[in-house]
C-alpha cells in the first residue's frame, strides 16, 4: 500500500484540487445507480415488429450514402449564422507563400513598436 | 494597388526605419566594443590546437561541433535531394 | 542536357586535373594558409560539375550511379564523427584534440607568433579537414548531378 | 555616421530581399530574394569581425609589427560565416528541387497560381 | 569508471551523437535488407531513450549537467560550445524522444509499399538528432545550427509523396517559412555576438543591457521562433506542412515544432531573465495574447475544415496556445517572488505540462488519421463514414484522443487545462473564459470529426476495410496507454517531472550560475 501512496495523491492546482481515482469512482457509482433504476421500468421492445424499422414521418427510408451526414454538412446553423467571421478567416489564408512572409513582417512590425519604442 | 500591397508597404516601411535605425546604433565598423573571447581565441589558438589558421582552428576545434552540423545539414541537403527525385513505384 | 562541342570537352579535360589538384592543395593546407575541406571541396566539386556540364548528365549518371556517391559521403561524415568520438576515447570530451602534443601524427605544436608553415602539425585538424573534403566534394556533386539529370529527363513532367 | 555604412549596406540587403519575397511573384525570385536576405546577413558576421587595420588571423609568417591579439581580426565570425554559408548552399538546393517538382506538377511558377483552395 | 556514470557524464553529447551516427550509418545498412534497417533504426533510437531517462532522472533530481565540447575545463570567456541541460531541456527531450521512437514502430507498415525509404529513415534520424540538438544546447549558433538541421530534414519528409502536388508545394512553403526564420534569428544572434562577443546562452544573460539593440534581437528572436512554432497569425504553413506530410513524419513535425517553442521560453526566461520586464509593454502579456488569438482562431478554423488531418493541424495551433497563455501568464509575473508563488508557477506547470499532454494528444489523433488514410486511402471527412465497424481499434484510440485532446476528466489533457484556467482566472477572468470557450470547441469539432468518419452507417465503398496492421497500433497503444497513465496520475507526473522544469524556468540564476558563478541575480 505504501507503494500505492503516491499514486493516490490528491492534485492540488493552487487553488483547486482533481482526483481522478475518485472522480472515476464516483462515475461508476452513479452509473450502476443508473442502471438499477432502470431495471425497474417494465420491457417493451419487440423484435420482428414495426418497432424495429425507422420512422422518418412516413417518407420511405433512403439508401445508406444518403442517410450519412457528411462531415461538412455538421454544425451548418453555426457556420451559417457566423459567416462574416468564417470569411474574414477564409480571406485570411490565402495558400500564398509571400502572404505568410507578410504576415511575419506585420508582426515583426506590430513588435517593433510594442517593444523598441518603449 | 491592392489593398494587400498598402498594407505591405505600411508594414515593411515601419521594418526598414527599424532596421536602419539599428544599423546606426551599432559600434562603429572597425571598432567593436568587447573582444575578450575572440582575443583568447587568438592568443591560445597554436599553443592549444596546434594549428597556424585561427580561422581553421575554430572551425574544427573550438566549435567543431558546429562545424559537424554543418556537415550534417550538407549531408541532408544531399538525401534530401535524392529522395525527391527518387523513381516512384507506378 | 546533353553533351557540348568538342572544344568544351577538350579544354574541361585539360583543366579538370589542375582545378582537383588545386583543390586538393587547399584542403591539405587547410591549417596553415586561409582555407580548409569545405572551401578545398567545393573547388573540386566545382570541377566536377564542369565536366557535368561538358559532357551531359545521362553520360554522367551512366557513369556514375547518385547511390555510390550517397554511400562515399555517408563515408566521410562517418570518418568525420568518428575522429569525434575518438576525442572520447583516446582524450576527454568528444571533439577533443588528442593528438595535439603527441608527436606521433600532425602532433607537432608550433611556436607562437608568426612561425614558418608545417605541415605536421595541427592535431586531428587536417585530418577532420580531409573527411570533410570527400564529404563536400561527393556531396555537391552529388546534388548538382541529380538536380541536372532529373530537369534533363522527361519522367513525371505534366 | 559614415562609419556604419557596412551596417546600412547589410540592412538594405535584408531589406531587398524582404521586399522581393514579398512583392514577386515568380517563385524563382523568391528564392533570390533569401539568399539576398541570407548574403547581407553573412556580411553583417563578417562586419562584426573586422578591427582597424587588422590582418587575417593566420600565424603563417606573419607581417612584420603585428601585434598579437590586437592586430588580427575576429576569427570566430568568419566560422559562423562559413558555417552559415553552407547552409545556405543547401537550402537553395533543396528549394530549387522542390519548385522543379512544383513547376512539373502546376506548370507554373506564379506563386499565386500553386497553391489555391488552401481554405 | 562505472559504466552508467561515464554514459551519465557524457549523455549530452551521446543523445545527439547516437542519431546522428546512426543516420549516416542507414544507408550502409539499407544495403543488406528492409527488415535490417528498420530494426537498426529502431534499435538506434531505443538506445537514445535510454540515455534519454538515464540524464533526465539524474537532472530532474537537481543538478544542471553542462557538457564543453573539446575540452574540460570551462575557463571563462567560454570559447567553445557549451551543451547545459536543466530540467526543461530534459523535459522537452523525454517528449523528442517519445515522439521519435512512436513514429519509427509506427513507420515499419505505414510507409512499406513506398521507394526511397532509406533516405527516408536517414532524414527521420537526422531531425530527431536536430531536435535534440535544439533542446539541450547552449550556444546560440548552436541552437540556429540545429534548427536548420531540422527544418531541412522535415521539409524534404514533408515532400516525401512528391507524387501529390499539394505536398510538394506544402513542402517549399515550410522550406521557405524556415528558413526567413532561420535567418532573422542568425541576425538576432549577430546583433547580440556584436554587442557583447558572446555565443553562449548563460554568458550572455549575464551581461545583457536590454538596449535599443537588445529589444531589436529580442523581437526578431520571438518573432522568428513564433512563427516556427505556429503561433497565429504566422500558423499558416502548419496546416500545410501538418496535413501533407506522412503521419509519422507529422508526429516528429510536433516535436520540432515544440522545440521552437522550448526556443521561445528559453529566451524569454534564461537569456533575457533579468531584463525581460523593465519594459512598460511586459512580453508577457504580449505572448498572453497571442496565445488567446491562436487559440480562438485555430479552433474556429477547426471548426470549418472538411480534410481530416487539416481539422487536426488547426486544433493543434489551438493547443499551442494554451502554452502560450499558461507560460506568458507565469512571464507577466516573473522576478515577483509572491505573485509567482501564488500565480505563476501553477500557471506555468499548467503550460509546461500541456506542452508534453499536446504532444501525445495531438500525436496520437494524427497517428490515427494515418491509420484512417492506410486502410481507406481517404483523408476527406465527407467521403468517410462508419468505419467503425471495421476498425474497432483505431475507433478507441480515437476516442482516447478525443477527450484528452479537448480536455474531457479523466484524461491528461483536464489536468493542465484545469491548471491554466484556474491560475488564469486569478490573473484575470477573460483569460480563463476564453480557455475554456475555445476547450468546448475544440470538443465540437472532434465530435463532428468522430460523426462523421466512425459513426454513421455502413458504406458499401468501405464495406473491405480490415484494421490496420500490428505495428501502427503498437504505435497507437503506447501513446494512448501514456495518456491514460497521465490522465489517472497527473500529481504523480506534475510533482516529479513538471515542477522542476518549471522551477528550472523561474530560477534561471542557477542556469547561469552554473557557467558564470559570479553571476549574482535570478531567484
Amino acid at each position: 500500500m505504501s507503494m500505492l501512496e503516491p499514486l493516490l495523491e490528491t492534485f492540488q492546482t493552487g487553488s483547486g484540487f482533481w482526483n481522478p481515482v475518485v472522480w472515476i469512482v464516483v462515475v461508476i457509482v452513479v452509473f450502476l445507480i443508473t442502471y438499477i433504476l432502470r431495471g425497474f421500468g417494465n420491457k417493451e421492445y419487440k423484435k420482428g415488429t414495426e418497432q424495429v424499422k425507422s420512422f422518418l414521418s412516413g417518407n420511405p427510408e433512403y439508401e445508406k450514402e444518403k442517410m450519412h451526414i457528411k462531415g461538412s454538412n455538421v454544425y451548418w446553423g453555426f457556420t451559417e449564422s457566423l459567416k462574416w467571421f468564417f470569411d474574414i478567416l477564409h480571406k485570411m489564408h490565402t495558400g500564398n507563400v509571400s502572404d505568410y512572409i507578410l504576415w511575419f513582417v506585420v508582426m515583426m512590425a506590430v513588435l517593433f513598436l510594442l517593444v523598441g519604442l518603449m | 494597388m491592392s489593398n494587400r500591397n498598402i498594407a505591405a508597404v505600411v508594414f515593411f516601411t515601419i521594418v526598414a526605419v527599424f532596421f536602419v535605425f539599428s544599423a546606426l546604433m551599432m559600434h562603429p565598423f572597425g571598432a567593436p566594443d568587447e573582444a575578450d573571447m575572440d582575443d583568447g581565441i587568438i592568443t591560445n589558438a597554436q599553443s592549444e590546437t596546434g594549428a597556424n589558421n585561427g580561422v581553421t582552428s575554430v572551425v574544427f576545434d573550438y566549435r567543431g561541433f558546429d562545424t559537424l552540423g554543418e556537415a550534417t545539414i550538407l549531408f541532408t541537403a544531399v538525401a534530401g535531394v535524392i529522395m525527391i527525385f527518387r523513381r516512384l513505384k507506378e | 542536357m546533353s553533351g557540348m562541342s568538342k572544344i568544351v570537352k577538350t579544354i574541361s579535360n585539360i583543366t579538370f586535373p589542375l582545378i582537383t589538384i588545386y583543390g586538393l592543395y587547399i584542403i591539405a593546407h587547410g591549417h596553415l594558409t586561409p582555407g580548409g575541406g569545405f572551401q578545398g571541396g567545393a573547388v573540386v566539386a566545382s570541377g566536377c560539375a564542369m565536366i557535368l556540364v561538358a559532357y551531359g548528365s545521362v553520360w554522367t549518371m551512366g557513369k556514375i550511379k547518385e547511390k555510390n556517391l550517397s554511400l562515399l559521403e555517408s563515408t566521410g561524415a562517418i570518418c568525420f564523427i568518428l575522429l569525434a568520438i575518438l576525442g572520447l576515447g583516446f582524450g576527454t570530451v568528444f571533439f577533443n584534440n588528442f593528438l595535439v602534443g603527441s608527436n606521433f601524427l600532425f602532433g607537432i605544436v608550433p611556436a607562437t607568433g608568426s612561425t614558418l608553415a608545417n605541415i605536421n602539425t595541427g592535431g586531428v585538424i587536417p585530418l577532420m579537414n580531409f573527411a570533410v573534403g570527400i564529404k563536400v566534394i561527393v556531396g555537391l556533386f552529388a546534388i548538382v548531378l541529380v538536380m541536372a539529370y532529373a530537369s534533363s529527363t522527361k519522367e513525371g513532367k505534366k | 555616421m559614415i562609419f556604419n555604412i557596412p551596417f546600412i549596406a547589410v540592412a538594405a540587403l535584408i531589406l531587398i530581399g524582404l521586399y522581393a519575397i514579398i512583392f514577386r511573384r515568380n517563385l524563382i525570385k523568391m528564392v533570390i530574394g533569401i539568399t539576398l536576405i541570407e548574403s547581407g546577413v553573412n556580411l553583417f558576421l563578417i562586419t562584426l569581425g573586422y578591427r582597424e587595420g587588422s590582418v587575417a588571423p593566420i600565424f603563417t609568417s606573419l607581417p612584420t609589427g603585428t601585434t598579437v591579439p590586437e592586430g588580427m581580426a575576429f576569427p570566430v565570425p568568419q566560422a559562423l560565416t562559413l558555417t552559415s554559408i553552407v547552409i545556405g548552399v543547401a537550402v537553395l538546393a533543396l528549394m530549387l528541387s522542390l519548385i522543379i517538382h512544383i513547376y512539373r506538377h502546376y506548370g507554373t511558377l506564379d506563386v499565386r497560381k500553386i497553391g489555391g483552395g488552401e481554405e | 569508471m562505472n559504466i552508467v556514470d561515464f554514459l551519465l557524464q557524457h549523455s549530452p553529447a551521446l543523445i545527439v551523437a547516437i542519431p546522428l551516427l546512426g543516420a549516416f550509418l542507414t544507408p550502409l545498412v539499407s544495403r543488406l535488407n528492409d527488415k535490417a534497417r528498420n530494426i537498426f533504426v529502431i534499435l538506434t533510437l531505443g538506445l537514445t531513450t535510454s540515455i534519454v531517462f538515464l540524464l533526465a532522472s539524474d537532472v530532474f533530481a537537481g543538478n544542471i549537467h553542462t557538457y564543453a565540447f573539446g575540452s574540460q575545463d570551462l575557463a571563462l570567456p567560454i570559447v567553445r560550445i557549451l551543451f547545459e541541460v536543466d530540467a526543461m531541456s530534459a523535459f522537452m527531450t523525454i517528449i523528442g524522444t517519445i515522439l521519435a521512437l512512436v513514429s519509427v514502430i509506427y513507420s515499419w507498415a505505414f510507409i512499406k509499399e513506398n521507394t526511397g525509404l532509406d533516405k527516408y529513415y536517414t532524414l527521420i534520424l537526422l531531425m530527431t538528432a536536430g531536435m535534440f540538438g535544439m533542446m539541450l544546447t547552449g550556444d546560440m549558433f548552436n541552437f540556429f545550427v540545429f534548427l536548420e538541421i531540422t527544418s531541412i530534414a522535415s521539409c524534404a519528409l514533408i515532400a516525401f509523396w512528391t507524387n501529390k502536388g499539394k505536398a510538394v508545394e506544402a513542402g517549399f512553403k515550410y522550406i521557405v517559412i524556415s528558413t526567413i526564420g532561420a535567418l532573422f534569428i542568425l541576425f538576432a544572434i549577430a546583433l547580440l555576438y556584436g554587442q557583447y562577443n558572446a555565443l553562449n546562452i548563460a554568458t550572455l544573460a549575464s551581461v545583457i543591457q536590454f538596449s535599443f539593440l537588445d529589444k531589436i534581437a529580442l523581437v526578431l528572436l520571438i518573432a522568428a521562433l513564433a512563427m516556427k512554432a505556429g503561433i497565429v497569425p504566422m500558423h499558416m504553413w502548419l496546416p500545410d506542412a501538418y496535413g501533407r506530410a506522412p503521419a509519422p513524419v507529422t508526429i516528429i513535425l510536433i516535436g520540432a515544432t515544440q522545440a521552437s517553442l522550448y526556443g521561445v521560453f528559453r529566451v524569454c526566461f534564461t537569456l533575457y531573465g533579468n531584463t525581460i520586464n523593465l519594459t512598460p509593454v511586459s512580453i508577457g502579456w504580449i505572448l498572453v495574447l497571442l496565445g488567446l488569438i491562436t487559440m480562438l482562431l485555430g479552433v474556429a478554423m477547426a471548426l470549418i475544415q472538411s480534410d481530416f488531418k487539416r481539422l487536426i493541424a488547426f486544433s493543434a495551433v489551438a493547443e499551442i496556445g494554451y502554452m502560450f497563455l499558461g507560460v506568458g501568464a507565469g512571464l507577466t509575473v516573473l522576478g515577483n517572488t509572491e505573485m509567482m508563488a501564488a500565480i505563476g508557477s501553477s500557471a506555468m506547470s499548467g503550460g509546461v505540462f500541456h506542452i508534453m499532454n499536446d504532444a501525445l494528444d495531438v500525436g496520437l489523433l494524427f497517428l490515427v488519421a494515418g491509420a484512417v488514410y492506410y486502410a481507406t486511402r481517404e483523408t476527406s471527412l465527407d467521403k468517410l463514414g462508419g468505419l467503425a465497424r471495421n476498425m474497432k481499434y483505431t475507433t478507441v484510440f480515437f476516442i482516447i484522443g478525443l477527450l484528452a485532446v479537448s480536455g474531457m476528466p479523466p484524461m491528461n489533457g483536464f489536468a493542465s487545462k484545469l491548471l491554466i484556467y484556474e491560475s488564469t482566472f486569478q490573473l484575470n477572468p477573460i483569460l480563463s473564459i476564453v480557455a475554456i470557450l475555445s476547450s468546448i470547441m475544440l470538443l465540437a469539432v472532434f465530435v463532428k470529426v468522430f460523426h462523421s468518419a466512425f459513426l454513421g452507417p455502413a458504406l458499401p465503398k468501405f464495406k473491405d476495410v480490415k484494421e490496420v496492421p500490428k505495428s501502427m497500433l503498437i504505435a497507437m497503444g503506447i501513446i494512448a496507454s501514456i495518456i491514460i497513465v497521465f490522465g489517472l496520475f497527473p500529481e504523480l507526473i506534475v510533482s516529479n517531472i513538471v515542477e522542476p522544469a518549471v522551477n528550472a524556468l523561474i530560477s534561471y540564476g542557477d542556469y547561469i550560475r552554473e557557467v558564470i558563478p559570479t553571476f549574482t541575480g535570478g531567484m
